[in-house]
């Protein structure tokens, strides 16, 4: 109860410093973020994936720039651009794409070959194939890729507050300065909240956007799980 | 019509696949390559719709050279089904049936309305039509995998070891389905097998591949397992195949001996010989011997059933040396009692046809 | 490069530093994950708390997690078993899904007939099924490893050692170069070491890529 | 203690690192490391075992440390430390502070002789600023406090001599406030580029002549004095230690700090033990 | 010997895969489960080496329960051959077969020697042994997962569906195999298939279950074929069964005839009949009719050839009907030719046997 007094406490519940003001902000930067990195990942993803060309840059490139640590970079970035909001977005974008990346790459690598060998003897072109199979049966994959991409985006925007931005890692940087235990809970639990409720909404999403006849255990044995870059929840990288 | 002349095939690797290839596929029948492992089937098949490229030599469908129309547009007007169906998971049945028809551009309605046509066509229940390809059976697949190769009613169907996958019963209903499509269709079909038994079983004519995509034997079945072209032929058609080749000689001149029957009920006939109960449509029940009082109960099974309205020597013979009493039951198409046959008439009846190829 | 070359034993000692700092957690995680996955993949409800409690763990800043724990442990506030402890945690939360899944993906046809041949169940886990969950285990390593040696540095805005301290230190003096140099020095020792680890498990698993090349084939 | 809440408040008092060994702590901010690492380095010279933990953050975080003994030595500012300790302390000439403070500390804590240097917090604004309202002090700037953002960190909005400090003494409420870093590269660029309007920076921050700012006079004492000393853990205090430590603050002053703070800071940007080594070395205490 | 005594397998969900099974297996020979898909084949088999436990009744294996050992000893001492073969992927081929060895605790380097030895025995070159399972055809896993079996020498062989993943000509090799070592090592062998002709060919007694886990009929092939007990049964075992239960008679008492032959390269025989063309060894070459000069080319292929050292009726019969000629060719152990046969005699000793049966 003691740790969780900031919270229950009506005063930080407006203002410029308050809980709904950091909450937006952390939403603005998650959902500005995602945007980009949608952009970036999936078209480069699913064209990697579609020619097969390239596949080692895309395994090569996730894999390292999930090594790039993030607090390093937005400090680089903050020192070369200076304040705002362009930093932090681009490390947070850089942080972001991987998971897309290599989910969507890989949701389009693993399509069965007979299925895409079916499309292209029944006349498919390029595109069609792309659009109407290659991309309908990776988007567990690519869904996959997106949630444990907005997971590490909403967990690692609190190091924004390191260069002086808002979000909610305003609550865990001022009370680590002063010690207030409380406060940095607060931050802390909104943001757990807030990615499990992100989580959710986009479980819920792939329900709706995946085809059910993906969603049902096919009839014969486990597909063999390879040991492909994962893009399940790749660590956090703040 | 599809013509292969002198069609190579050789990979980067330096593999020759296929080996300077002269085939004529006739139109409208079904002509079967059949093969040990590597020997280039899937190959020929694939350089027909230009899945693969031909390396030397020309393809001509129906005249024309595969080579003079978009790959795209050319494998639209020709069905394709492979192992395991290659069924698109994330679509309904119906919707993998109407796949082509969309693709060519119909209207929605008009590319459901055929794909629940075909369902009916391929033998599939209207309830199957919003299931996945993963609710269905291997052998519920292929039927889907068949019925979307006929969506827009292409003129030519390649077949890669289509029933490959699918356990032997299910197997062989699904070749009995094809023979009765093909009857209604009469597409122009090429289908792909390893199996000697299915080549004979469905193919009008049969091109035996060997190793290195070499035509070692192109010919009905009948007459290649009479006269298998060489060694590699006749090993490959196997053991059995003088009692197998008997299935591709007509039995109509066959003649039907006398069959001693009695009604179920009716009291057994006496004395020492073997007599065919029957139930009233005259269907064959089984048999009984030296029994007395009312023949209901201890019926000897009986053997094999000869159908005279689309026997072959083959059916006739088996239903003769199955019977236990010797005498094979011969049907007619509803299943009453026709006759009898005996083993020595088959004889007689390949001899005939012997003596009459012979003389041709 | 006149920094980097005027504090090339500061860097060296934080590397020193770094790594401990990074690759213990993920031995401890590591030897925790097997039991715990072994256990998470016998029943489903174990799978369904297992995904739940390392899904919510991940979601928890790896900045707050450094200055709760004291205040959860009890240690000292400066006391590197704080960022041990908090690597743990994550690597744990990571392994143990992967443990499970690898499990789970060890063929039953396998499995079963290694209890046909007479395998007790800790031989048989011990001799087959452990082994064969190798690749996709070390998969996992593989981006804990990574993770834990980006995630150290977040350590340093709260006064733990390591790499990251060039970051905040670089900052604060505004030492571009010394940013620069830490991360290349992060990004080199993560790839380096995923390298060593990728090579490791190549020793280790000789059938693993022959048998995915027959599946591929297939 | 900190904020209320902390089970750290508590002191939970763990056990120290061997008895012989001192280790040596300082703030998130260059000044303070580099007095942190002329602290340890003289001790080193004497034979005395140290151990560095530097750079560990604001006073908030790094003193609950030195009653668990995370830490046992750290460079201190009397004023702001006397203030944390008690929230009601007045006192503002440097031996008051001094007296206070020794009187406040708890048994555990010891300050040795204070040095002569101090660096001060202080609100600092742009040139144009000033021009713009006139202001030599922060006296002048109060009537304008609502059109200005200031920029500090943290802890400065809580602490007495920060926002409610200046709030009281000078009936100075401003329009906003904004988390930045202890008068490091975020406070002074936010400073440069206008996103805040005024700023706390220490008096002896280097920038202040560099970027031509304006360090605005605190004629009501808002900010206590603030003479650099040692506050060190009672039971490593020996002798031989406070000897060292005062030999140290008697060399500080506050010339010495601004031009270490200068050195640290120049285009070479030497490392903050090469600073500590060659000021030891000049004033021979090495 | 294998005892099964009122045996019933239940589900946890209720469903019934085996009901009261009543079942000897003799000890040195091959008994088939065959049936229907989930008709408790493979529950029957799992129940022996306590991979699944039986609900009620008890098994004996010699004579002692089941469940008086330790399931794990239990195990090491029968052997278990499976589908797909369940190898060990990550180890070699020597140290997958080298596994129950091991276990049962024989130092590394005799488990090898012995594995090695099993290799061969199997037909598998030494090449292989330091190989990985995935670097082998399906049939080549087969054999290793046999040798796999028989590392321990167990007396008691288990083997559910062991060939199905193969294709049919690698199948047909293994289960050759399959006979060749059980007439060495006379293991006491049950085999699961669903595939008729497998169970005919393999066992020395076949049980057919039907759906339910019932036994509906326990016996030796050829009386299966030829009489089999209900409906069911008849209607499992399928068409040409009176053929195929020729395989079961004995060809012993069949006449040869005699064979007009003609050595390669000598002068063709006058006259209007086929001759047959044989080399020095007097091994059948090919048919000749009509033509003059030295026979060499243009030889008609021959048809299957009967094996009077280990034939049956069924490749005596086949023979004939093959045979261009309508005169079979009978060939002695050596292939050399040692007669002709004909269908009428083939059928004359057909009813000789039904006779003899009826009379028993
Ligand atoms: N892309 C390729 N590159 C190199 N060689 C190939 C390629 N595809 C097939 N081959 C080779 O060409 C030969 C014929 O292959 P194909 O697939 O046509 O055989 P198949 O008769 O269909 O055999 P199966 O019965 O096993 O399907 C084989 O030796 C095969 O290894
Ligand atoms: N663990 C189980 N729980 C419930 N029912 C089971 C279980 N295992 C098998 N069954 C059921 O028991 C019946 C017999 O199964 P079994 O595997 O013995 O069949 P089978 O004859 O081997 O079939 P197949 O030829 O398909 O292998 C089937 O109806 C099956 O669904
Ligand atoms: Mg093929
Ligand atoms: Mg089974």
């Amino acid at each position: 109860m003691n740790y969780l007094s900031y919270l229950f406490d009506a005063t930080h519940w407006s203002g410029s410093q308050g809980i709904p003001q950091r909450l937006v902000e952390h939403l603005g930067y998650t959902a500005l973020t995602m945007i980009i990195a949608l952009v970036i990942g999936v078209p480069l993803g699913a064209w990697i994936g579609h020619t097969g060309r390239g596949g080692f840059l895309a395994v090569g490139l996730a894999n390292g720039l999930r090594a790039l640590p993030t607090l390093g970079l937005l400090i680089l970035l903050v020192t070369l651009i200076g304040l705002g909001i362009t930093g932090p977005l681009i490390a947070l974008v850089i942080l972001a794409v991987p998971p897309i990346l290599a989910g969507t790459y890989a949701g389009v690598r693993n399509v069965d070959t007979a299925i895409v060998d079916a499309a292209r003897g029944m006349g498919m072109r390029g595109r069609e194939i792309l659009f109407q199979v290659e991309l309908p049966n990776a988007l567990p994959l690519i869904i996959g890729g997106v949630r444990s991409s907005v997971l590490q985006v909403i967990s690692t925007a609190t190091i924004a507050a390191y260069v002086a931005l808002g979000g909610l890692g305003r609550f865990i940087i001022d009370g680590l300065a002063i010690r207030d235990f409380p406060q940095m809970v607060a931050g802390s639990v909104l943001v757990a909240l807030l990615a499990i409720v992100a989580d959710l909404l986009l479980a819920g999403l792939q329900q709706l956007l995946v085809s059910p006849g993906l969603q049902v255990a096919p009839a014969a044995g486990r597909r063999r799980l390879r040991a492909v870059p994962d893009s399940r929840p790749a660590a956090q990288a703040a | 019509m599809i013509e292969f002349r002198g069609v190579t095939k050789r990979f980067p690797d330096g593999t020759v696949a296929v080996d300077a290839l002269d085939l004529t596929v006739d139109a409208g029948k079904i002509t079967v390559f059949v093969g040990p492992s590597g020997c280039g089937k899937t190959t020929s098949l694939r350089m027909i719709n230009r899945m693969i490229d031909v390396s030397d030599g020309t393809i001509e469908v129906d005249g024309q050279d595969i080579n003079s129309v978009d790959a795209a547009d050319l494998r639209r007007g020709i069905g394709y089904v492979i192992q395991q169906a290659g069924l698109f998971p994330h679509r309904t049945i119906l919707d993998n049936i109407a796949t082509v028809p969309l693709l060519l551009g119909w209207n929605k309605a008009k590319a459901r309305r055929r794909a629940a046509e075909l369902m009916e066509t391929v033998g599939l229940v209207p309830e199957m039509a919003k299931r996945y390809p993963a609710q269905l059976s291997g052998g519920q697949q292929q039927r889907v995998g068949v019925a979307r190769a006929l969506a827009a009613d292409p003129p030519v169907l390649l077949m890669d070891e289509p029933f490959s996958a699918v356990d032997p019963v299910v197997r062989e209903s699904l070749q009995e389905e094809l023979l009765r499509l093909q009857g209604e269709l009469g597409k122009t079909i090429v289908f792909v097998t390893h199996d000697i038994d299915e080549a004979v079983k469905l193919g009008d004519k049969v091109a035996v591949f060997r190793t290195g995509g070499i035509l070692a034997q192109y010919d009905e079945p009948g007459v290649l397992l009479a006269r298998p072209a060489d060694d590699f032929v006749d090993n490959f058609v196997g053991r059995d195949r003088g009692y197998r080749g008997l299935g591709f000689l007509s039995s109509t001149k066959l003649p039907l001996g006398e069959l001693p029957t009695v009604a179920l009920g009716e009291p057994a006939p006496r004395g020492e010989g073997w007599t065919l109960v029957v139930d009233g449509e005259r269907r064959p029940q089984g048999w009984v011997r030296g029994v007395t009082g009312p023949v209901g109960a201890d019926l000897v099974p009986g053997g094999s059933l000869y159908d005279i309205s689309s026997g072959s020597l083959r059916s006739a013979l088996d239903a003769a040396l199955s019977s236990p009493s010797g005498q094979g039951v011969a049907v007619d198409g509803d299943g009453a009692v026709a006759g009898s046959i005996s083993a020595d008439d088959v004889l007689r009846a390949l001899e005939g046809a012997r003596r009459d190829e012979a003389a041709a | 490069m006149t920094w980097v070359l005027g504090n090339l034993p500061l860097i060296g000692s934080l590397t020193l530093q770094h790594l401990v700092f990074a690759l213990i957690p993920v031995v401890i995680g590591l030897v925790l994950a097997i039991p715990l996955g072994w256990l998470a993949n016998r029943t489903s409800f174990g799978r369904t708390v297992t995904i739940n409690v390392s899904g919510l763990l991940y979601t928890i800043p790896s900045l707050a997690i450094f200055v709760l724990l004291p205040a959860i442990l009890g240690t000292q506030i400066l006391d590197p078993v704080n960022i041990v402890v908090a690597l743990s945690v994550y690597t744990l939360a990571l392994l143990v899904r992967t443990v499970a899944d690898a499990l789970s993906a060890v063929p039953p046809i396998v499995v079963n007939s290694a209890t046909a041949m007479g395998y007790k169940p800790v031989r048989r886990f011990l001799a087959v099924e452990l082994p064969l969950s190798v690749p996709v285990v070390l998969a996992g390593v593989r981006v804990a490893t990574v993770s834990s040696i980006s995630l150290v540095t977040v350590g340093a805005t709260v006064g733990f050692g390591g790499l990251g301290k060039m970051f905040t230190d670089g900052f604060q003096r505004g030492i571009t170069e010394e940013v620069v140099a830490g991360i290349v020095v992060v990004l080199v020792l993560a790839l380096v070491i995923d390298g060593l680890l990728l090579a490791l498990g190549r020793a280790i698993t000789p059938w693993d890529r022959i048998t995915a090349a027959a599946g591929r084939t297939r | 203690g900190g904020g209320g809440g902390s089970p750290l408040s508590s002191g939970s008092g763990g056990s120290a690192a061997p008895s012989s060994t001192i280790i040596v702590g300082s703030a998130n901010f260059t000044e303070n490391s580099i007095l942190a690492e002329i602290y340890a380095q003289a001790l080193a010279a004497k034979g005395i075992t140290v151990e560095k933990k530097l750079s560990i953050g604001s006073r908030e975080a790094y003193y609950p440390g030195l009653q668990d003994g995370s830490i046992d030595l750290i460079p201190e500012y009397t004023g702001v430390l006397l203030q944390y300790i008690n929230k009601a302390a007045t006192e503002t000439s440097p031996d008051d502070v001094y007296a206070a403070l020794q009187k406040a500390l708890p048994p555990t804590l010891v300050v040795t002789d204070k040095s002569a240097a101090e660096d001060k917090d202080a609100v600092v604004v742009t040139k144009e600023t000033a021009a713009k309202y006139n202001a030599k002090s922060i006296a002048d700037l109060a009537p304008h406090c609502g059109q200005i953002t200031f920029g500090g960190p943290p802890e400065f909005q809580t602490r007495p001599d920060g926002i409610p400090g200046i709030a009281k003494t000078y009936n100075c409420t401003f329009k906003d406030y904004k988390s930045l870093d202890a008068g490091g590269p975020l406070t002074i660029a936010a400073l440069k580029n206008g996103d805040v309007q005024a700023a706390d920076i220490f008096t002896t921050d280097a920038s202040i002549q560099a970027d031509g700012f304006v360090a605005l006079e605190d004629p009501k004492s808002n900010f206590a004095a603030q003479n650099v000393v040692p506050l060190i853990n009672k039971a490593k205090a020996t002798d031989a230690v406070k000897q060292v430590l005062n030999a140290v603050s008697a060399k500080l002053t506050t010339d010495e700090l601004l031009t270490l703070n200068s050195t640290a800071a120049g285009p070479t940007k030497p490392a903050v033990d090469v600073v500590a080594k060659d000021w030891l070395t000049k004033n021979g205490l090495l």
